[in-house]
C-alpha cells in the first residue's frame, strides 16, 4: 500500500502548495495560523522524507521510486521522478534543514514572517524537486526557479548590502546554468529525448563532450562554488538572514556537487577525466588559499562562508581524483567521501549559521571584534558551538571528519602531493575555526551586553541539539549512509567509463 | 437577355452565399464597428460605456465567429488574395484575444484623461480589422492594404492624447518612419512584381521553383524585409519603438506591444515563407544579421534606461532578436516557435504595461521605476504577479517565458552551423535577466513612498490578473499552446 | 566475563562517567559527580589490572577483535574494534591507575572551583579517549583516540576560560598538535597506498614476512632491508620531484613520526607543552606528563615492525630524540615556576624515549614510559600540593623551607626527584639505564650524538630537580607572612594519592624490570630485527633486577648524577651566590635558556602572524581586489558604460533615425550583393 | 524610352525623397512631401513594369496606392494639428524630447 503513494511528486509540491496557502491565506495578519500551518507542513515533510527512506530499497543502485507523466509530448519532455542513494539522502537533509529553518524563523524574523515562511516551503519543495528530477529540462526548471524564493528571501530579510548581494548571487548562478541549458537542450534535440538516463547513455565525440563539460563544470562550480567563481557566496552568506545562510549553505551548495554526479561526470566522462586535473587543481586551491583567507575574516559569517567554500573543495576533489583512481575501491571511497562530506558539511555550516544567527539575535553584530566570552553567560551554547565548531575542523568522531578522510587518503592513492596539499585543511581548518571560538565565545565577558545574555531558549535548543545529535551519529557511525549510498556509487563509476570506443580499449577511467 | 440577366445575377448570388462564410468575421467586424461608429455619434455619455461594451461585445462575437469557421485545410479565396487557413485563424483569435484584454487595460486608463473615448476603441476595432486582413492576405496587394489600414490606425491612436506634447511627437515619429517603412516595401514589392510579373504570393513561390533567384529580385527582398523588420522593430529599423512605446499613451503602447507584432509575423509568414520559400538563404542570413543586433543593442541600452516604459521598449526590441531566431531555423518547428515566442511575448508585454496603468495614480502616468517602489509590499498580491511577468521576459522557469526561449534556441540549435547564434542568445540573455531584477528589486526591496493599498477599477485588476495568471499557467503546462502553434502550419 | 567484554567495560566505563557528569552534573551535585566517575574509573583500573596480570605472569594471547564496522564498502572495511596485547596491557594500566589516582587528588584540588563537575567529566572523557587510542586494532581508531586526546587536552588546558594566556595556550597547544596530525593523517595514507588496509593486522604480517625474508637470507642479500621489502613487495617508493627517490616505508615512517612529535613534544613541536601548564595541576600530571604526551612513544612501539625497516627514519627519532632530551633539559635549570621545571623535566624525558625508538630499544622506550608515568605524576602531583599551599604562588623564589610543614609532599617529592634522576633501585633507573646503554650500543647515523646527550642530560636532569626540591623544601622561607603563617600539609585526598604513586616509583621498577627489558614481555607487541637488538647486551650485564642496580652503582651514569647533584647543592643550598656568578659569567646563554631559544617568538612572529597576513593578502588581493573588482565588477561597469554609450545613438532627431534606416538599407543589400559575389 | 529609364526615374525619385527626409530638417509639412513623392516613385515603377509586363495588375496596384496614400496624407496633416497645438511649432529639431 505504501509503495502506492506518489511520494516524490508529495515531497516537492506539499512543501509548494503549503508555501503558497502560507502566503495567499493566512499571511501576516493571522500569524499565528500562518506559523502553525508552516510547521504542520514542515513536520509532515520530514516524516515523508523518513517514509522515502523505509520505502528506499537502494540495493540495486537505480532509480527508485520512479514517476512518470507526460508533459510537453510534442518536445518529449516528461515529469519523470526517481531517487536513487545519491539522491534520498539529500532530500532527507533537505525535509531535516527546512523544519529548523522554520523553528529557528519564529523567533529571528521579526517583519513579512508569513512571506518568509512560504519562502523557505516554496525552497524547499523546489530543492527537492532539483534531487528527484529523472528529466533535464525538469531539472532546470526547478534548478532556476529555485532561485526565485532565494533572491526574494536574501533581498528582503537581508542586511544593509543585501540588493548587491542578492542580485551577484542571481546573475553569477544564472550566468553558469544558461549554458548548461544550451548543451541540454542541444543533448535532447539530438537524441530526441531529455531523460536524464538516456543522455547519460548518448554517446558523444570528445569535442561535444568538451563543450558540454564546460557547460557544466560553468553551472555547477558556481552552484558549489568553486574558486574562482565563488566570490558571491561570501557576500551572499553576510546578507542573508540566517535560515537564508542555513539553506545556502546546507543544500544549494551541494546541488553543484549534486550535479556533478548527475550530469557532468556520466554524460561527459571523458572530458572530464580529460581535465580532471584542472578541477583538481581548482580544489586544492581552494582547500589552502581559502583556507588562508577564512583566517583573515573579521566577520562570523563571512568566515563560515569561506570555510564552506573550503570544505566544498574536497567535494569536488573527490569526485574528480576518481580519474586519475585504477581501483573501484579507491575511487568508491573518494566518491563516499564526496557524498558524506556534502552530507555532513549541510549540517555542520546549518549548525554553524544557527549558531551565529543566536548571538546576532542578540548582539545584532555579526563582528568577531563585538564578542567575547560570551561562553560565561551562555554555556550551554558555548558547549555546543565548541562541538559544532571542532566538527568544522574535521575532528574525528563527528561527520565532518568522514568526508576530509576518504577524500585525503583516496587522493593519497593517486599522488601524495594532492594529499599533502588537501591535509593542510587540517591546520588551517582548526585554525580559522579555534580561532573564531577563541575570540568569540572564550575569555572574560566583553562589556556587560555580552555579560548579560541569556542562554538559548528550548526553540533553539531544538535546533542545535538534533543538529548536534546527528553530527555526532553521523561522525560516530557512518555505515548506514554508506550502505544507502554504495550501489548508487558504483553504479555511477560504471558510467564513467569513456564513452569512446576506441579509447575505451585503453580503459581510460 | 432579362433571363441571362437573372442568370447571371442568381448564378453571382449564389456564388458569393456560399463563399462569403470565410471571411464573416472581418464583414461583421467591419459593419459592426461601423454602426457602432454611428451609435457612438449620437451617444451622449460622456464615458461611452455603451461603445466599450459594444466593442468587446464585437470582439466576443468576431471571436467565437472565427472558432466556428476555424478551417481544416487551406484554401486561397476571392481570386487569390484571401488565404483562409489554420494559420490565419489561429492569427486572428489570438489578435482578438489581445485585443479585448488591450481594451480592458485603456478603458480605466481613458477615463482619466480627455481622450476621445469612441473613437478610441473603434480605432482598435479598426485596426484589428487591418490585422485580420493582413494575416489572411495572400496577395501582395491585400497583405499591402491590410498593413496600411493597421497602421493608420495605429498612428492614430498614438496621437490619441491630443494634449500631450509627448503623445504627438512620437505620433509624427511614428507616422513618418512608418510611412518611410511601407514605402520602402512598396517599393520592394513593385520589384518582385516586375521581375516575376504576379503578386501573389503562390505565383511568386511557382515563380521562385522554376527559376533561380535574380539578383533584382533579392535587391527587392531587402526593401521588403526591411519593411518587416521595421514593423517587428528589428535593429536597425527599431528607432521608433523606445520613442513611440515612450510617448504614446500607455494604454496605447499596451496595444501597440502586443496585437500588431503579432500581426506583423503573420505579414512576414505570408511574405517570406509562402512567397519567397525560394530564396530561404537570402532572408534568413538577412535575418541573421537583424537579430543579433537586436538582441545584442536591444539588451544592452536597455540596462541604461531608468524610464520603465523605454526600458519595456528596449526589451521588445532585445525580444524581437530572440523571436527571430526561430525565424531563422527556416522550417515548421522554427516557425511554430516563433509564434509561441510572439504570443507569449504578446501577453507578457500586455501585462508589462498593464501593470504601469495599474500603478498609475490618477493623472499622472508611472514613467520611472522608481515609480513601481515599494508594490510588493503595499500589495503583495500584484508585486508577486508583476514580478512573474518581469521574471517571464528574463526567461526564467517556470514561466512561461522560459519555454519560448528553449523552443526558439532549440530551433536554433537544429540548423548546423548556428549554435553560436544560440550560445549569443544565451549570453545576452544573462544582461536580460539583470535589468528584469532591478525592477523586481524596486517592486519588492526598495520602500514604499505611500502605503495606501492600490485601488484599481475590476477591469484593470481582471486584465493583469489574466495576463499575468496566464503566464504561469502556462509556464506550468505549455503544451497546449504548443500544439496550438503547431497545428497552424500543418500545411507548410 | 570474556577478555572482550572486560575491554568494552575498561574503555566505556570512564565515557559514561563523563557523560553523566557532563550533562546530569548540575543535578547530581559535586559529590555524587566525583563519586560516579571516580568509581567508573576505578572500575576500568582493576579490570585494566587484571589484564595485565594475565598478560604479565600467565602470557595471554594477543586478542584483535572487531566491535562494528565503521564504515565498509566495495573492499574497503574500516572497523573499530580492540587489539589486546602486552603493550597495550601495560598502557592502560598505567593510563587507568594514574587517572584514577588524579581523580582522587583532583576533589582536593578543585574543590573550590564552581566548573568541578566539568572537570571530573573532562578527565574522564580523557581516560576514555585515551584507552580508544591505546587499545585500537587499526588505523581510523588510532587517530581518533589520537586527535579525541588532543581535544580534551584543549579543553583542560583552557578549563579557565577567564584567563587570556590559559585560552591562548590550548589554542596553540591543538594547532601544533594538528601540525603534527597533518603528517600523521598522510602517514596513515601511505599504510593504505602500501598495505591496501587500515588494520593493524595485515601491516605487521607483511612486516613480519619481511623479518623472516632477512632473518632467512641474512648475509646473502647485501642491503638488507630493501631487498628483503622487495620480497613481500613493499618496495614501492615516491619521488617528490624528478631525481629524488623515497621509499615508501621511510615516508611512511617519517610523516607518523612527525605525528608522533606533535604528540610528544618533540623539537620543534614541543613549543605547546611548556604553555598547557596554564591548564591545572592535576591533569598536567595526568596529561602532559603521564599518559597523553606518551602517546606519541607509543604509537611509535607500535609501529616498530614498520619502523624497523627504515634507518633513515630511525636516524631521524634519534637525533630529534637526542637534542629534545639535552636541550630541553638546559631549559628546566633557568625556569623558576615549579611546574614548568617539571614541564620541561617531562619533555627531556620523553626526549630519552623517543631516543630509545631511535635506537630500536623500543622496549626501554616503553619501559621509561612506563616508569617516567608514576614519577613524573607524583612529581607533578606534589607540585600542585605545594602551589596550593602556597595559594596558588607557583615561583620557587617565593618558596622554601616547606619541609616541616609539609612532611607528605616532601618525602614523596624526594622520591619522585631520586626516581626521575635515575638512582639505582628507583624506578627511573632500570629504564634511564637501558636506554643510556643501549644508546651506547647503537651504531646507527647520530648515535654517538645521541650519546653525548643522554649522558649529559643525566647530569642536567639531576641538577634541576635537586635545584628545585632544595628550593622549595630547604633552604629559608621567603613567602610572605600570611602565606607563611597558615602553611599546612594538604588533606588526605591529596596526600594519598602521593603516597600511592610512591609505592610504583620506588618499586616497580626491580619488579618488572626484567621481564620488560630483557625477557620477552614485549616479544608479541614489538618487533626489532637482529641487527638492531641494540638490548641484547643488557642481558649480559643484567644478570637481576638487584644485580643490575649495584652494578649501577659502578657505572659512569651514576657519578655524572652525583655530579649534578651536587653541583646543585653547592649552587643552591651551599653558597647561592655561586649561581649569581655563574649567571653572570654565562649571561647570553642564560637568556638564550630563559627565553626558550626563541622558539615561541619564531613561531608566533612568522607562522601565526605570517599566515595571517597571507591570509588578509589573499582576501584583499586575490577575492577582492581581482576576482571582484577586477573581474565581476569591472565587467558588469564595463557593460553599463557601454550601454550608456549606445543609449547616445538614439538621438531623438528625426533624421537621425531616417539615416539610420538608409544605412541599414544600403548595409543589407550591399552585404547580399558581397555574397553573391 | 526602355523600361530601364522608367526604373531609373522611378529610383531618382525615390532617392530623391528620402535624401529629402534625411536632410530636412525644418518643417514636418516637407516631410509628408517627401513621403507623398515616395509613392509616386513606386508608382512610377509599377506602371512601367505593367506597361513592359503589359498586365493591367500594377496599374489597379496603383489605384489602390494612391487612395491609401490619400488617407495616409489626411492621418499626416491631422497628426500635425495636433503637434501645432501642442508645440506652437512644426519644426523636426525641436522634435527631441523623446529620445535615449
Amino acid at each position: 500500500m505504501l509503495t502506492q503513494i506518489p511520494i516524490l511528486s508529495l515531497l516537492i509540491w506539499l512543501p509548494l502548495i503549503g508555501g503558497f496557502l502560507v502566503l495567499f491565506g493566512p499571511g501576516d495578519k493571522l500569524l499565528v495560523w500562518s506559523q502553525r500551518i508552516s510547521i504542520f507542513v514542515s513536520i509532515l515533510i520530514l516524516l515523508l522524507s523518513g517514509l522515502l527512506l523505509y520505502m528506499f530499497n537502494g540495493a540495486s543502485g537505480e532509480m527508485e521510486l520512479s514517476e512518470v507523466a507526460q508533459w510537453i509530448p510534442s518536445l518529449n519532455i516528461n515529469y519523470s521522478l526517481g531517487v536513487d542513494g545519491i539522491a534520498v539522502p539529500l532530500i532527507v537533509l533537505t525535509g531535516f534543514i527546512n523544519l529548523l529553518v522554520i523553528i529557528g524563523a519564529i523567533g529571528s524574523i521579526k517583519f513579512r514572517r508569513a512571506q518568509y515562511f512560504s519562502a523557505t516551503l516554496v525552497l524547499t519543495g523546489l530543492m527537492n524537486g532539483v534531487f528527484a528530477a529523472q528529466d533535464a529540462i525538469l531539472f532546470y526548471v526547478f534548478w532556476e526557479a529555485m532561485l526565485i524564493p532565494m533572491f526574494l528571501m536574501i533581498g528582503v530579510w537581508g542586511g544593509p548590502n543585501r540588493i548587491y548581494a542578492t542580485i551577484k548571487f542571481f546573475l553569477f548562478t544564472f550566468f553558469g546554468s544558461i549554458f548548461m541549458l544550451v548543451a541540454l537542450i542541444y543533448m535532447g534535440s539530438s537524441i530526441g529525448s531529455f531523460n536524464i538516463a538516456d543522455m547519460q547513455k548518448m554517446p558523444l565525440s570528445l569535442l561535444e563532450q568538451t563543450w558540454i563539460f564546460v557547460a557544466f563544470v560553468a553551472a555547477f562550480a558556481v552552484k558549489i562554488p568553486m574558486v574562482p567563481v565563488h566570490t558571491w557566496l561570501p557576500d551572499a552568506h553576510v546578507e542573508a538572514p540566517t535560515g537564508g545562510s542555513v539553506i545556502l549553505a546546507a543544500i544549494m551548495l551541494k546541488m553543484g556537487g549534486y550535479g556533478f554526479l548527475r550530469f557532468a561526470l556520466p554524460i561527459t566522462p571523458d572530458a572530464a577525466s580529460e581535465y580532471a586535473w584542472l578541477l583538481i587543481a581548482f580544489s586544492l586551491v581552494a582547500i589552502a588559499y581559502i583556507g588562508f583567507v577564512a583566517l583573515a575574516q573579521q566577520d562570523m559569517k563571512k568566515l563560515i562562508a569561506y570555510s564552506s567554500i573550503a570544505h566544498m573543495g574536497f567535494v569536488t576533489l573527490g569526485t574528480f581524483i576518481i580519474f586519475n583512481l585504477a581501483s573501484v575501491d579507491i575511487s568508491s571511497m573518494a566518491l563516499q567521501g564526496a557524498m558524506i562530506q556534502m552530507i555532513s558539511h549541510g549540517l555542520i555550516s546549518g549548525a554553524l549559521f544557527f549558531s551565529i544567527g543566536v548571538l546576532y539575535d542578540r548582539v545584532h553584530s555579526r563582528n568577531i571584534a563585538d564578542y567575547g566570552g560570551v561562553i560565561n553567560s551562555m554555556p550551554i551554547f558555548g558547549a555546543l558551538m565548541m562541538l559544532f565548531v571542532l566538527a568544522n575542523a574535521g575532528l574525528p568522531g563527528t561527520s565532518g571528519f568522514i568526508g576530509e578522510f576518504f577524500v585525503i587518503l583516496a587522493s593519497f592513492q593517486t599522488d601524495w602531493r594532492i594529499a599533502l596539499v588537501a591535509a593542510t585543511t587540517l591546520i588551517l581548518g582548526a585554525a580559522y575555526s579555534l580561532w573564531l571560538y577563541k575570540r568569540v565565545i572564550f575569555g572574560k565577558p566583553l562589556n556587560d551586553t555580552i555579560e548579560r545574555l541569556e542562554d538559548i531558549n528550548s526553540r533553539e535548543k531544538v535546533i542545535l541539539f538534533s543538529l548536534a545529535i546527528l553530527i555526532l551519529a553521523l561522525g560516530i557511525f557512518p555505515q548506514p549512509l554508506i550502505e544507502i549510498m554504495q550501489p548508487s556509487l558504483e553504479v555511477l563509476l560504471e558510467l564513467t567509463d569513456s564513452k569512446i570506443v576506441e579509447v575505451a580499449v585503453g580503459g581510460a577511467h | 437577355m432579362d433571363i441571362n440577366l437573372v442568370a447571371v445575377a442568381s448564378q453571382a448570388l449564389n456564388q458569393v452565399s456560399h463563399d462569403f462564410w470565410p471571411i464573416m468575421p472581418e464583414l461583421f467586424l467591419l459593419t459592426a464597428a461601423s454602426i457602432v461608429l454611428i451609435l457612438d455619434v449620437f451617444s451622449t455619455d460622456l464615458d461611452r460605456k455603451l461603445t466599450y461594451n459594444l466593442s468587446q461585445f464585437i470582439l466576443l462575437v468576431t471571436g467565437i465567429m472565427i472558432v466556428f469557421q476555424f478551417p481544416s485545410s487551406q484554401d486561397f479565396l476571392y481570386h487569390r488574395h484571401f488565404i483562409h487557413d489554420p494559420l490565419s485563424a489561429t492569427l486572428k483569435i489570438s489578435m482578438v484575444v489581445l485585443t479585448g484584454i488591450a481594451l480592458m487595460f485603456a478603458r480605466p486608463y481613458i477615463l482619466q484623461r480627455r481622450i476621445l473615448r469612441g473613437e478610441y476603441y473603434l480605432l482598435h476595432l479598426f485596426a484589428l480589422l487591418g490585422m485580420m486582413l493582413l494575416v489572411s492576405g495572400s496577395s501582395l496587394l491585400s497583405l499591402y492594404l491590410g498593413l496600411e489600414l493597421m497602421s493608420l490606425c495605429l498612428y492614430a491612436l498614438v496621437a490619441m492624447n491630443r494634449r500631450e506634447k509627448l503623445s504627438a511627437e512620437a505620433a509624427v515619429k511614428y507616422f513618418v518612419m512608418g510611412a518611410i517603412a511601407s514605402g520602402f516595401i512598396l517599393y520592394g514589392i513593385s520589384f518582385v512584381y516586375g521581375v516575376t510579373g504576379k503578386i501573389h504570393v503562390a505565383d511568386i513561390a511557382a515563380f521562385l521553383n522554376d527559376n533561380e533567384a535574380s539578383l533584382t529580385l533579392r535587391f527587392a527582398l531587402v526593401f521588403i524585409v526591411t519593411g518587416l523588420a521595421f514593423k517587428f522593430g528589428a535593429v536597425p529599423f527599431q528607432m521608433w519603438v523606445p520613442d513611440v512605446y515612450h510617448g504614446a499613451p500607455t494604454s496605447t503602447t499596451v496595444f501597440l506591444a502586443s496585437a500588431p507584432k503579432v500581426a506583423a509575423f503573420g505579414l512576414a509568414i505570408r511574405i517570406l515563407v509562402f512567397g519567397f520559400a525560394g530564396a530561404l538563404i537570402d532572408w534568413q542570413s538577412l535575418l541573421i544579421i537583424l537579430a543579433v543586433l537586436s538582441m545584442v543593442v536591444g539588451n544592452l541600452v536597455a540596462l541604461a534606461q531608468t524610464n520603465i516604459k523605454r526600458l519595456l521598449a528596449y526589451s521588445a526590441i532585445a525580444h524581437i532578436g530572440y523571436f527571430l531566431l526561430g525565424f531563422i531555423a527556416g522550417n515548421t518547428q522554427g516557425y511554430t516557435a516563433s509564434l509561441f515566442y510572439i504570443l507569449t511575448y504578446a501577453i507578457t508585454s500586455l501585462g508589462g504595461f498593464g501593470c504601469l496603468i495599474y500603478m498609475a495614480k490618477g493623472q499622472q502616468e508611472v514613467s520611472q521605476i522608481d515609480d513601481l517602489k515599494g508594490l510588493g509590499q503595499r500589495n503583495p498580491w500584484a508585486g508577486l504577479l508583476v514580478s512573474f511577468l518581469f521574471l517571464s521576459m528574463a526567461g526564467l522557469p517556470p514561466f512561461v517565458g522560459f519555454w519560448a526561449k528553449l523552443e526558439v534556441i532549440k530551433a536554433v540549435l537544429n540548423v548546423d552551423g548556428l549554435i553560436w547564434l544560440a550560445l549569443v542568445a544565451a549570453f545576452m540573455s544573462i544582461i536580460g535577466l539583470f535589468y528584469y531584477l532591478k525592477v523586481v528589486k524596486v517592486i519588492f526591496f526598495d520602500k514604499a513612498e505611500n502605503d495606501t493599498r492600490i485601488r484599481a477599477e475590476r477591469s484593470l485588476r481582471l486584465g493583469l490578473g489574466i495576463t499575468s495568471i496566464s503566464v504561469i499557467a502556462l509556464g506550468l503546462f505549455p503544451s497546449q499552446l504548443l500544439e496550438f502553434c503547431k497545428q497552424a502550419f500543418q500545411y507548410i | 566475563m570474556s577478555i572482550f567484554n572486560q575491554l568494552l567495560i575498561i574503555a566505556f566505563a570512564p565515557l559514561l562517567g563523563a557523560l553523566l557528569a557532563g550533562f546530569f552534573g548540575k543535578k547530581l551535585g559535586k559529590t555524587w559527580s566525583h563519586r560516579l566517575t571516580i568509581g567508573l574509573v576505578a572500575v576500568s583500573f582493576v579490570l585494566s589490572l587484571k589484564v595485565f596480570l594475565s598478560y604479565f605472569y600467565g602470557d595471554a594471547e594477543p586478542l584483535n577483535q572487531t566491535l562494528y564496522h565503521w564504515a565498509s564498502f566495495a573492499n574497503i572495511n574500516i572497523q573499530v574494534g580492540f587489539l589486546m596485547d602486552s603493550l597495550t596491557a601495560m598502557m592502560i594500566v598505567v593510563v587507568t591507575f594514574v587517572s584514577l589516582m588524579v581523580h582522587i587528588y583532583s576533589i582536593g584540588y578543585m574543590h573550590h572551583d564552581d566548573g568541578y563537575q566539568r572537570f571530573f567529566s573532562y578527565i574522564s572523557l580523557f581516560t576514555f579517549s585515551m584507552l580508544m587510542l591505546v587499545m585500537a586494532n587499526n588505523f581510523l581508531q588510532l587517530f581518533f583516540g589520537w586527535e579525541a586526546v588532543g581535544v580534551v587536552s584543549y579543553l583542560l588546558i583552557g578549563f579557565w576560560f577567564k584567563k587570556d594566556t590559559a585560552i591562548f595556550a590550548n589554542m596553540k597547544a591543538f594547532l601544533v598538535n594538528r601540525v603534527g596530525d597533518f603528517g600523521f593523517l598522510l602517514g596513515i595514507g601511505g599504510i593504505l597506498y602500501l598495505f591496501g588496509s587500515l588494520d593493524y593486522a595485515p601491516v605487521f604480517e607483511k612486516m613480519q614476512q619481511a623479518k623472516a625474508m632477512q632473518e632467512s637470507a641474512q648475509g646473502a642479500l647485501s642491503n638488507g632491508e630493501v631487498s628483503a621489502l622487495a620480497a613481500v613487495g613493499l618496495e614501492k617508493s615516491f619521488s617528490p620531484w624528478s631525481g629524488v627517490e623515497w621509499s615508501a616505508i621511510t615516508f611512511i615512517c617519517i610523516c607518523l613520526f612527525i605525528g608522533a612529535m606533535g604528540k610528544s613534544a618533540q623539537v620543534p613541536l614541543h613549543v605547546w607543552l611548556p604553555d598547557s601548564m596554564e591548564g591545572p595541576t592535576p591533569i598536567s600530571a595526568l596529561i602532559h606528563a603521564a599518559t597523553m604526551v606518551t602517546a606519541g612513544v607509543f604509537m611509535v612501539a607500535r609501529m616498530s615492525p614498520l619502523f624497523e625497516f627504515s634507518e633513515t627514519a630511525l636516524a631521524m627519532v634519534t637525533v630529534i630524540g637526542a637534542i629534545t632530551a639535552l636541550f630541553m633539559g638546559l631549559i628546566g635549570i633557568v625556569q623558576n615556576d615549579i611546574k614548568r621545571i617539571v614541564a620541561y623535566s617531562t619533555l627531556s624525558q620523553l626526549g630519552y624515549m623517543v631516543v630509545a625508538l631511535g635506537v630500536s630499544a623500543y622496549s626501554a622506550a616503553v619501559f621509561h614510559l612506563f616508569t617516567h608515568a608514576f614519577f613524573k605524576a607524583l612529581l607533578f602531583l606534589a607540585a600542585g600540593s605545594v602551589i596550593i599551599a602556597m595559594h596558588h604562588e607557583q615561583d620557587l623564589r617565593k618558596m622554601g623551607g616547606l619541609k616541616k610543614q609539609m612532611p607528605i609532599t616532601y618525602w614523596t617529592s624526594v622520591i619522585g626527584t631520586l626516581a626521575l634522576i635515575g638512582t639505582p633501585f628507583f624506578a627511573g633507573f632500570y629504564s634511564k639505564d637501558a636506554i643510556i646503554s643501549a644508546v651506547a650500543e647503537a651504531d646507527g647515523w647520530g648515535s654517538s650524538f645521541a650519546y653525548f646527550a643522554v649522558m649529559a642530560g643525566v647530569v642536567v636532569t639531576a641538577l634541576y630537580s635537586v635545584r628545585m626540591l632544595l628550593l622549595v623544601f630547604h633552604g629559608q622561607p621567603s613567602m610572605d607572612k600570611q602565606t607563611a603563617s597558615h602553611l599546612h600539609e594538604s588533606p588526605k585526598v591529596i596526600t594519598y594519592p602521593l603516597l600511592l604513586l610512591a609505592i610504583p616509583s620506588l618499586a616497580i621498577g626491580w619488579v618488572t624490570a626484567e621481564s620488560m627489558l630483557i625477557g620477552n614481555y614485549f616479544s608479541d607487541a614489538i618487533m626489532v630485527l637482529k641487527e638492531h637488538d641494540t638490548l641484547a647486551p643488557l642481558q649480559e650485564i643484567f644478570g637481576s633486577a638487584w644485580a643490575f642496580a649495584l652494578h649501577g652503582f659502578v657505572t659512569p651514569v651514576f657519578w655524572l648524577l652525583v655530579l649534578g647533584a651536587a653541583l646543585a647543592w653547592l649552587a643552591f643550598a651551599y653558597k647561592p651566590q655561586i649561581a649569581e656568578i655563574v649567571a653572570k659569567t654565562l649571561a647570553p646563554i642564560r637568556k638564550l635558556l630563559q627565553n626558550k631559544y626563541y622558539f615561541d617568538e619564531f613561531n608566533q612572529k612568522v607562522f601565526a602572524k605570517g599566515s595571517v597576513n597571507l591570509g588578509k593578502f589573499f582576501w584583499r588581493y586575490g577575492d577582492k581586489a581581482i576576482i571582484d573588482d577586477g573581474i565581476v565588477n569591472a565587467s558588469a561597469r564595463s557593460v553599463a558604460k557601454v550601454a550608456g554609450k549606445a543609449r547616445k545613438l538614439q538621438t531623438g532627431y528625426l533624421y537621425h533615425y531616417a539615416l539610420v534606416m538608409l544605412i541599414g538599407v544600403v548595409a543589407l543589400i550591399g552585404y547580399l550583393f558581397i555574397k553573391q559575389a | 524610352m526602355s523600361l530601364t529609364h522608367y526604373l531609373i526615374v522611378g529610383a531618382i525619385l525615390f532617392a530623391i525623397s528620402v535624401v529629402g527626409i534625411v536632410v530636412n530638417r525644418k518643417n514636418v509639412i516637407t516631410l509628408l512631401m517627401c513621403i507623398e513623392l515616395m509613392l509616386l516613385a513606386v508608382n512610377t515603377n509599377f506602371i512601367a513594369f505593367s506597361r513592359y509586363l503589359d498586365d493591367a495588375t500594377g496599374q489597379i496596384f496603383v489605384f489602390f496606392i494612391l487612395t491609401v496614400a490619400a488617407a495616409e496624407a489626411a492621418i499626416g496633416l491631422a497628426i500635425l494639428v495636433v503637434l501645432f497645438r501642442t508645440h506652437r511649432n512644426i519644426e523636426i529639431d525641436k522634435l527631441e524630447e523623446l529620445k535615449g
